[in-house]
């Protein structure tokens, strides 16, 4: 039962994937993109991480609205009216990542991958919440100053003076 | 199988499908009105997410689980809302801007003609408004294990309980409806980011420390 | 249900996201390219963590580790369009390639 | 009876009704709205949600296009009231219980809804010349519909039911430069003749960048009755304008109020402790406040500059300030106060594109509901 889901949402993860560079609608890829982040969620679901599959599904909600609202502000011309990608780069970039699907997919079935050391804790969160907070507590200090940095840094790249006119108050 | 063991993280993240959902409705009819509708309800999101996330972190930092049932079982003696004020005003806050109700429905606003609902008619306006008044009586019932003790309570069975205490904060968010002007996002998200989000991390902060005595 | 499966799954969007990235003209379209190669970093992730060292919880930072990066990657691209909008009205990468040797 | 037609039946007996004002109607809206209110039935604000459409007064040419339009987007079974300017009280009662059983009257409203199928679905190019001008239920469907954020109706959005094939049939946003030093799409929307909570027969054509509006060019659409309107004193005007600013700024309970304030004023009833309390009311709210301080902000430069006279020049400042100067005035003109200058609609007219340039539609919305031109007064011109 679970490999039949697993399945269903793999597939659709990857369809979707694909959808998001076929479709011809700004807000259409941006869903699409959205509908493959919500399958990989599941997916996580599946592995038993419930909790980080839940966060998936959480942030990218809210991430794929925000890029929603980007994705329709900037590009300026239609999908749909003038194709976008060149002729000459899509068949480079479709023979590329052609080739880089093959050699990970052998890797992938070639190498033997080592047994499994230990058994998975009872309740995962607990586990990752004990982790964050314990030894990899310096991943956690490293990601909260990079959240700051990045913060900071596409506000100032960002605005220039603000459309409002409270902005420059 | 299902995700109980962190049923605040899945409440979150169902609230925000209606992000979407109001987005969808509001690009959808075509119509510049409803457009500016979806779009003010995006900037509302942004403005009560953080204080509301935060408001759910202290109630499982207080309660140590992320499972509704083990907070409503860890507010046997002392009811949350009775020493996390803060997180109860601020979760009640982001209910009535989730469900864009009352102060906080400016995306359906009147001064857009009905903002994003501007073109729904018929069945699309029902199943509209009934998600909303579901989003609404939804979040009003999680207040009830988050914050006001579950079933606990004299007499009365635990449901009975669970279902007075839904129907009594409900009654207070529905009571709120017309009594306050439209609270507009450009002057609420200044103020939602810096009195909100700060008066919740010293809740949590006072929260911590109690935990941790 | 494999670990190979995941593994396959991670591959397949890790492609269709260098793909996009290459093949696509404007800016905030790579963009998407390369959330969808961060999402193949989320499932591997995941992947190894259940199969092959469940007992630490250092796979499951790993991957809130990727979900931050994601976050933050999509922040910075925007802001860089913008600002590239603002300085030179254009978000095509084709005319942004100022850097190139 | 069968059940369908008591089924009917009880469907007709609380219509939601969408209210037009023109010019020279104001009297008749009155009138109407205190109807409604005294039948409970709902008076909403755009034309999809409505069932019966009352028009107060002789709408003029263009007008009368527009309410055309907003009248083919009422949704069956529909019923339309036309109420003359100076209307009575049973008058307006005959014409509603008319629209009750107009509705109620499945035959006819089949017959209605087979002539539109007929007709066919919407389509831009037969959707009347750039005029039409219809108000906000329809606002951005023609000019700013395609262009609705820069993202295409060809692509196919939602229920929109036709696709734009050629890219050349279809009006593309063209970009101008934003306050902000970007060059975003522009949109076109009108807030025009026919709209809730707004001054009859104006329309006011916004270019918006985003929500913000870029540039502001007002118009007056001329009703065709005789122009002169009988409110029934000026305190009766001053509360129907706080009503309806209320209204626009979302505070439902409180517009009530003043509408009930106002229609027992008119009935000659003596309110004047009951306006103190309310106009005491509504200053302490600081959400209120908080939310319209600091909107269109007129000087004395500005008063003189463009001649305005009344409330707008009594009380300069936001549209807190005025919001508080039109409560004095209807506690004067309640104490039998002599009668002030009125407000000259042409010069706050012309002062309106300046107050609304760089504003958002929200704050657009209620800088005109807190000058709320009477248009009547207006010499009518095009």
């Amino acid at each position: 039962m679970r490999t039949v889901v697993f399945w269903v949402l793999a597939l659709a993860a990857v369809g979707f994937g694909v959808a998001v560079f076929r479709v011809d609608s700004m807000a259409r890829a941006t869903f699409a993109l959205l509908a493959s982040f919500l399958c990989v969620g599941g997916t996580m679901v599946l592995l038993d991480l419930h909790y980080l599959g839940v966060l998936v599904v959480l942030m990218m909600i809210m991430e794929m609205m925000v890029m929603a609202v980007f994705m329709i502000m900037y590009m300026m011309n239609p999908a749909g009216l003038m194709p976008m990608s060149m002729l000459h780069n899509r068949r480079g970039a479709l023979i590329i990542s052609g080739a880089v699907l093959v050699a990970l997919v052998a890797g992938v079935w070639t190498v033997d991958w080592p047994e499994r050391a230990g058994r998975p804790p009872g309740d995962p969160t607990r586990a990752l919440g004990e982790a964050v907070m314990g030894a990899q507590m310096p991943v956690m200090i490293v990601v909260g100053v990079a959240i700051l940095a990045t913060m900071v840094s596409a506000v100032v790249l960002a605005t220039d003076r603000g459309r409002y006119d409270g902005g420059d108050r | 199988m299902l995700p109980w063991s962190i049923g605040v993280v899945w409440f979150n993240a169902m609230e925000v499908v209606a992000w979407v959902s109001v987005w969808m409705v509001g690009w959808g009819t075509n119509s510049a009105f409803p457009l500016v509708g979806g779009y003010r309800f995006l900037a509302q999101g942004l403005a009560y997410e953080l204080p509301h996330m935060f408001a759910l972190i202290t109630v499982a930092l207080g309660a140590e689980s992320l499972d509704f049932g083990e907070i409503a079982r860890a507010q046997d003696g002392l009811w949350f809302v009775v020493w996390m004020p803060v997180a109860f005003l601020v979760y009640l806050l982001s209910v009535l801007a989730m469900a864009f109700w009352g102060p906080f429905g400016h995306p359906v606003g009147h001064d857009l003609a009905g903002g994003a609902v501007l073109e729904l008619a018929g069945p699309d306006r029902l199943v509209f408004e009934a998600g909303r008044y579901a989003l609404l009586v939804v979040a009003s019932a999680a207040a009830v294990p988050l914050f006001l003790g579950g079933g606990a309570g004299p007499l009365l069975p635990g449901w009975a309980w669970a279902l007075v205490k839904t129907y009594l904060v409900l009654a207070l968010l529905v009571w709120v409806r017309h009594r306050l002007p439209v609270i507009r996002m450009d002057r609420f998200m200044t103020a939602a980011w810096v009195v909100l989000i700060p008066a919740t991390l010293v809740q949590m902060l006072v929260v911590g420390i109690v935990v941790l005595g | 249900m494999t670990l190979q499966a995941f593994l396959t799954l991670a591959a397949a969007l890790f492609a269709v996201g260098l793909y996009g990235a290459l093949s696509q003209q404007s800016i905030v379209m790579l963009m998407m390219g390369l959330e969808l190669m961060i999402n193949a970093v989320l499932v591997a992730g995941a992947a190894f963590w259940f199969y092959l060292a469940p007992a630490s919880a250092d796979g499951q930072v790993l991957v809130l580790v990727a979900v931050t990066v994601m976050a933050l990657e999509m922040a910075m691209g925007f802001a860089v369009v913008t600002a590239l909008m603002r300085a030179r009205d254009v978000d095509v990468t084709d005319d942004a390639g100022d850097l190139k040797g | 009876m069968g059940l369908r037609e008591r089924l009917v039946r009880f469907a007709a007996e609380r219509p939601r009704s969408f209210v037009v004002a023109t010019p020279g109607g104001a009297g008749a809206r009155l009138v109407v709205e205190e109807e409604l209110r005294r039948r409970g039935w709902r008076a909403v604000a755009s034309p999809v949600g409505a069932d019966v459409l009352v028009v107060c007064g002789e709408p003029g040419a263009e007008l009368a296009q527009a309410i055309e339009v907003v009248w083919a987007d009422v949704p069956g079974p529909r019923a339309r009231v036309q109420v003359a300017a100076g209307v009575r009280r049973e008058a307006v009662a005959r014409a509603l219980d008319g629209a009750a059983a107009e509705l109620a009257d499945v035959p006819r409203q089949w017959a209605d809804a087979a002539e539109r199928v007929a007709a066919g679905p919407w389509t831009p190019d037969d959707s009347g010349d750039e005029m039409s001008g219809h108000g906000g239920g329809h606002g951005g469907h023609e000019q700013g519909g395609h262009a609705a954020h820069g993202d295409m109706g060809g692509d196919g959005d939602g229920g929109h039911e036709h696709h734009m094939g050629a890219p050349g049939g279809v009006a593309m946003a063209e970009r101008a430069d934003d306050r902000d030093g970007l060059k975003l799409d522009v949109l076109h929307v009108p807030l025009g003749p026919v709209l809730s909570d707004w001054p009859a027969g104006l329309r006011v054509s916004l270019t918006l960048q985003g929500d913000v509006v870029q540039d502001a060019e007002v118009g007056v659409l001329g009703g065709a009755g005789d122009g002169v309107v009988e409110w029934g004193g000026l305190a009766v005007a001053h509360l129907d304008s706080i009503g309806r600013l209320l209204a626009v700024a979302g505070w439902a309970a409180a517009a009530e109020r003043a509408r009930i304030l106002r229609d027992d004023v008119r009935a000659g009833v003596d309110r004047r402790v009951e306006v103190e309390r309310f106009a005491r009311q509504v200053g302490r709210s600081r959400t209120l406040r908080w939310m319209i301080r600091g909107l269109g902000v007129i000087d004395r430069a500005a008063v003189e500059r463009y001649g305005l006279t009344g409330v707008a020049a009594r009380y300069p400042g936001d549209v807190a300030d005025r919001l508080a100067g039109r409560f004095v005035e209807a506690r004067k003109a309640l104490g039998g106060g002599a009668d002030v200058e009125l407000d000259d609609p042409a010069a706050l007219l012309r002062v309106l594109p300046s107050l609304l340039v760089g504003a958002e539609l929200a704050a657009a919305r209620l800088i005109v509901a807190s000058l709320d031109p009477d248009l009547a007064r207006e010499p009518v011109h095009g």
